[in-house]
């Protein structure tokens, strides 16, 4: 008696906790109609920071992915001084407040930044242009994917690299023919993740890169601007962000639990795996 | 056929160092408990694992010399490594497995594994034999100098075990490769290796054929390794002139060997008689004891008497009619008997 | 270079209470409405500005003395106005109901031009006090004062009159003794990092102009020069 | 040759990687003295957005761990129809733009919100309180806890569990005795993570309850008031801020490492784990 | 002592579904290869997995029962059960992990199982033997009913092994409580258990002694399992009114029993004997061929012949000099052959 008790106890917390988890969601539907929803995409400030978010996000998680997943790789498989500091970097974005993170993407690479002459003396500069809205996402959204991207390689088998040397093939040939497609399914979902929090992305954006509309002005930095004029619009547009990353990540969320399901197999009451 | 060398090469593991030199030119065994350090050997010949002194070639070829800073990357050591979890692919099927070392006579050893007929499945729904087969397929497709099978026979139940055993034996007496194989089971060792090398905690305590190690175990730990019962007991005299052997539990025991101090002796079942009245040849050592304990096995039956286990056909059981908890005698003739070094025994 | 007949857009940052009435004004420029130090700021970071209008005259002052940009204009005038949500949950009627116990008051922070003028209101009135005790947050733009009356979370804040406008659906307005007002001035200016510089001064006289000056005013803006009365 | 070529790219790509993380953070201090970082703590406005900053985190990581670890156990250990919903609700907050957040906040417990009439009967209201920041924290910091939580339960062995119940325990005196203690490690590490991320969280605050010296002005808050007037200053609450997150972090990390270490064992080349 | 009943319980799992009866009054062993459903058994009884249907009972106590919908909870169904892996607490030392269950006596268990000078230390620094002690001693410190043992020898390397086996023997025997262990290995079932269940894919194929299985495998798989060696071939005619089986090998084989249509024989290799000139005994067959394979192990020597493996002392080994690839003639009485159904092997 007492015992279940407490489980129930659990179950109680833990619907308490979605329920918290799910009520501000539920708001921002509540105060839009589907029909206001919809009406958003003929609005133009909407249409075009829509085109830019897409733009920037597709651009920053292409680079995520190219950059990231080295770094991930050489983070997880090596071990050499320094590596914890290492890792702490690929998180610290993760936890500087965003508008924090902008300013110091401007002190790096803003004019007067550090590398603000040399790139200006190549002719670049980048704040309050587009590259600075993709650099700015980049620069945010990297941790979620760098991070699960290092989890996922942490998890994959040493022996079938190990095979896969002695059988004569170097550590890229190994990294393409045996880790990558073993890791795919965790570098997906971990992409998936940053994809959704790059186009969430404001503090640093606005810093760094402005908010100028069809170059620089992504949805969450309409949505901001649109407060004042059109308070129904913005919150709309809340939505419209909010439907994109849910969807985004539970239908990956499902297509995973679809391919390595501890669903499927058990009939096991506690989770007992299949080796049990 | 090649030849492979270990040159005393060191490995720092991390409660003890690995130290070994060796030669590989038919098949060797490497025997020894867990964490002996058996697949650090397999993985330092492979160039997984970078030893901290000493030196590898193969034939002309050196493989990795710690004075001269060589060390030849895996996968440009002509090794073939069998894994003891196999290591396939699990993403490629058979023949993708197979023809992984880049080369274009896959279906040869398809068919000389007799895997044809799996190669589109995955790995993941073969049997362990099967697994076994296209593991070995795979590293030969490479064409190694060396074979280097890390516990062959540990992923398989007990009944497959024995066919699959057979079927190796005859697969490495067939190939023209040295091979070197880890296990740590005696039996296996026996079956599939003309010499073996007993290993604990990184060093290696004998090597020999099957039958020397039964013959001349070297210490206590390789007599009870290769089936022995160890008797512990103390040198001491024995009427006029003649030494004997006082067991721990009293028992005077003579043998043909002498010596003195602290000591162990090892008898093995095989050479252990039950009888139920003491018999009176002064040429056996008796032990007096309670049955604790009996195992029937086929035609076969393991009897535990005290500190011996002795084997006897499973018609002098019934004849004798044994019960657990019998008085009997366990006799063993005094020729029967190795004298083994007095160290205390591991493992 | 960019003189050519066909000029490229200019990129117009202007205050983000005139994000309904510039594109009014002349669609076919470029524009970035935020708060004007938000906006001052980026400028002084290099952002390429050709025109820079702001909600006051304090920030293109500092911005030309830096040189920045050109010697700023006076463009249109702005007041302040009470919001409250159309439910009124508070029932203010008038400024000084404001100071009522309980009544939960947003402004703009005191860095914010719009804070900045409140604060002088306040004072004006001599009502500093009994309404700073009211008042519950200090946003860092109108628009978060405006938002928070609009979904009704605060019971009065204080706002441009023209912004006040923009969600007529939700919000009351009630006016300020204009003798209380502060002198509330939008100074525009030509930013000196412009390659534009022609066209940005055309612009400039665009708004300056009867037209310019007659959208202005139907956006709720008022006469750049006081009316003498 | 070539082999040696490929990994050194890997190792290129990882440098280059690691280093654009570095720099917005390097920007920051080089831009800040650390006499001015020092300074910043006689400040008031510091002193007190400080304070509050503290308090409300502590909180807010109370609740994060008195309702995410059992939210995050069974989620880890039991499959229900809309698991998959579920995971993907605790993900949300980590994807949303705070200030949509921080308006879905207000419209499900605002005054006038989903909630509104029910809390002001019980004579609550939140907007604008020191409550609504902890809340706003505890909302946008939760997915980073509950997250590392769920990996970690998932990865306790089931046999422990299933010992344990067979030895006469009940689920929660299994989940006390024998799940939390081996998952100590990791849930610290969440916890750590998701601390930083709240002491940096900005949009959501700024939103829900607003920004008043001494009661509702977090850091963030302060540097961006901070921003208008005075940039230095903010520059250097900026990097008090990193500085706070970044030992957190690395500290954390080292002292796991230190514990579960697999660079303590390892003549390795290829990490062969010891059980190779 | 208590007996357990399962009555007809049936678990749905990936690829088949489990279904059997089954009855526990002294010590039972199931086993069977590996995926056959055996560890589910255990998880079955121990109420960590339930059932789609049928009854479990311990003397009164009712269990589970599908139709009444009864569940009791693990916690409350009083087992001791020893996982595979042991699933000692890592983060307790030996003693708590001991006083898990609540119960006072630790002392006591600790005794009797020789690890009070283990009792501060932490299950990682424990050896495989210990290990399983201290696994046993937490178990039965709760004082169960009944006792399950998840392959109780598996964890450990083939040396200790023998020794944890006779010690776990006299164990079982000591103790009062209904053991059902599991097993993939037919050699450790028949020395820990009086009675042997053979499982495969979820249902027993035959239950019984283990000397009943040796004597009458009920099928080829059992049969082999136990170590015999099969012989696939045909009943047909051999000379008048009598018939005998060809082998698919072609040589002729007489056996006591008949039939007709395709069909399976069970040779044990101690029924085999092997000779280097053909046996003029009619009541012999033999079975000609090259000698594939030779294991030596103590006095004893395994030699493959084409489908046969004999086992045959190793003085006979020598006298006939016998080498692998040399032609001999392996035979055995046609009363040693036992006919097995003549369904095809599996595993
Ligand atoms: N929770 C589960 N859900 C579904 N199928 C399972 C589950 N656990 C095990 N199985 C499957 O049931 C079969 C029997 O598993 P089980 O572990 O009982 O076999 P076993 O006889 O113990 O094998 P082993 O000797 O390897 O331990 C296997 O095919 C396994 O894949
Ligand atoms: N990479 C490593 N770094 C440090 N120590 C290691 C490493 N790998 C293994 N060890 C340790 O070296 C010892 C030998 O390991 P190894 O795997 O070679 O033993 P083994 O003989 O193969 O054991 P088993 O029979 O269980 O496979 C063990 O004590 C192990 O803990
Ligand atoms: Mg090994
Ligand atoms: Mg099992």
């Amino acid at each position: 008696m007492r015992r279940a008790l407490g489980f129930g106890l659990f179950v109680a917390v833990a619907v308490v906790t979605l329920a918290f988890l799910a009520l501000p969601i539920v708001g921002i539907f509540v105060h839009t109609s589907p029909g206001n929803v919809l009406h958003q995409f003929s609005n133009p400030v909407v249409k075009d920071a829509f085109v830019v978010s897409l733009k920037t996000s597709l651009l920053a998680q292409a680079a995520i992915l190219l950059f990231g997943t080295p770094t991930a790789y050489l983070l997880a498989t090596r071990r050499f001084p320094g590596h914890s500091l290492a890792v702490t970097l690929v998180e610290l974005p993760l936890v500087l407040p965003p508008a924090v993170a902008g300013v110091g993407l401007l002190a790096a690479l803003g004019r007067f930044g550090l590398l603000g002459s040399s790139l200006s003396a190549l002719g670049i500069t980048l704040p309050f242009t587009q590259t600075a809205v993709t650099i700015a996402v980049a620069y945010v959204a990297s941790p979620l994917y760098i991070r699960q991207a290092i989890a996922t390689f942490e998890a994959t088998d040493p022996h079938l690299t190990a095979a896969s040397r002695t059988l004569g093939a170097g550590p890229v040939r190994t990294f393409f023919r045996v880790v990558l497609p073993l890791a795919r399914g965790g570098l997906i979902a971990g992409l998936a993740l940053s994809f959704a929090r790059g186009l969430g992305e404001f503090g640093a954006t606005i810093m760094f890169a402005g908010s100028l509309q069809k170059v620089t002005q992504t949805l969450p930095l309409a949505i901001y601007q649109e407060f004042a004029v059109n308070f129904d619009a913005s919150l709309a547009m809340g939505a419209v962000l909010v439907l994109i990353s849910a969807v985004l990540l539970l239908t990956l969320r499902i297509a995973l639990s679809w391919r390595s399901s501890p669903s499927t197999r058990s009939p096991s009451l506690f989770g007992l795996s299949s080796s049990s | 056929m090649a030849k492979l060398t270990l040159d005393q090469i060191a490995v720092p593991l991390r409660t003890f160092q690995l130290e070994l030199s060796l030669e590989v030119g038919s098949t060797v065994a490497l025997v020894g408990p867990s964490g002996a350090g058996k697949s650090t050997v397999l993985n330092t010949i492979a160039g997984l694992v970078k030893p901290a002194a000493g030196s590898i070639r193969c034939d002309e070829e050196t493989w990795f010399d710690a004075e001269r800073g060589v060390f030849v990357r895996p996968e440009d050591r002509r090794v073939g490594l069998v894994f003891q979890d196999y290591a396939l692919f699990p993403h490629l099927t058979v023949r993708q497995n197979v023809e992984y070392a880049r080369r274009h006579h896959a279906d040869e050893y398809l068919d000389r594994f007799q895997i044809r007929h799996l190669q589109d499945a995955r790995p993941g729904s073969l049997s362990g034999g099967e697994r076994q087969r296209v593991a070995l397929a795979r590293a030969l497709a490479r064409d190694p100098a060396i074979l280097l099978l890390d516990e062959p026979l540990a992923a398989l139940d007990a009944h497959t075990k024995v066919d699959v055993r057979a079927e190796l034996q005859q697969l490495l007496a067939g190939l023209e490769i040295p091979t070197l194989l880890v296990t740590h089971d005696f039996e296996d060792a026996a079956a599939l290796a003309d010499e073996v090398g007993v290993i604990v905690e990184g060093r290696l305590r004998q090597t020999g054929t099957p039958a020397d190690l039964v013959a001349q175990p070297a210490d206590p730990f390789v007599a009870s390794f290769t089936g022995a019962n160890l008797l512990h007991g103390e040198w001491c005299a024995t009427g006029v002139g003649t030494t004997g052997i006082r067991l721990d539990d009293g028992t005077l025991v003579s043998t043909t060997d002498d010596g003195d101090g602290a000591i162990v002796l090892a008898v093995y079942p095989w050479d252990v008689t039950i009888s139920t009245t003491r018999p009176d040849d002064s040429a056996m050592n008796v032990v007096a004891g309670a049955i604790t304990a009996i195992t029937e096995l086929g035609n076969r039956a393991r009897v535990t008497v005290g500190p011996l286990t002795a084997e006897i056909t499973v018609d002098s059981l019934r004849r004798l009619g044994l019960r657990p908890g019998q008085q009997v005698y366990a006799s063993f003739k005094a020729t029967g008997t190795r004298v083994v070094a007095s160290r205390p025994t591991e493992g | 270079r960019a003189e050519s007949a066909t000029r490229a857009q200019l990129t117009v940052y202007a205050a983000a209470s005139l994000t309904n009435v510039f594109p009014a004004i002349d669609k076919s420029e470029k524009y970035s409405f935020g708060g004007s130090n938000a906006l001052a700021a980026q400028i002084k970071q290099g952002a390429p500005a050709d025109v820079f209008a702001s909600a006051n005259m304090t920030l293109p002052t500092q911005l030309f003395q830096q040189g920045f940009c050109s010697k700023p204009k006076v463009f249109t005038r702005n007041a302040l106005v009470i919001v409250v949500p159309k439910s009124n949950p508070a029932h203010i009627r008038n400024i000084y109901n404001l100071t009522k116990s309980g009544v939960k008051i947003d402004i703009a922070a005191s860095g914010v031009p719009v804070g900045t003028y409140t604060l002088q209101i306040l004072k004006n009135m001599n009502l500093t006090n009994a309404v700073l005790k009211n008042v519950v947050s200090q946003e860092t733009d109108v628009r978060e004062v405006l938002a928070k009356v609009a979904l009704a979370e605060a019971d009065a804040g204080f706002v441009y009159s023209t912004d006040a406008k923009t969600v007529p659906g939700k919000v009351k307005v009630i006016r300020i003794p204009a003798w209380a007002q502060p002198k509330l001035r939008y100074g525009i200016c030509v930013v000196s990092s412009s390659s534009q510089k022609t066209a940005a001064k055309a612009f400039i006289k665009r708004v300056l102009g009867k037209a310019g000056q007659k959208k202005l005013h139907r956006y709720g803006f008022l006469p750049r020069v006081k009316p003498k009365s």
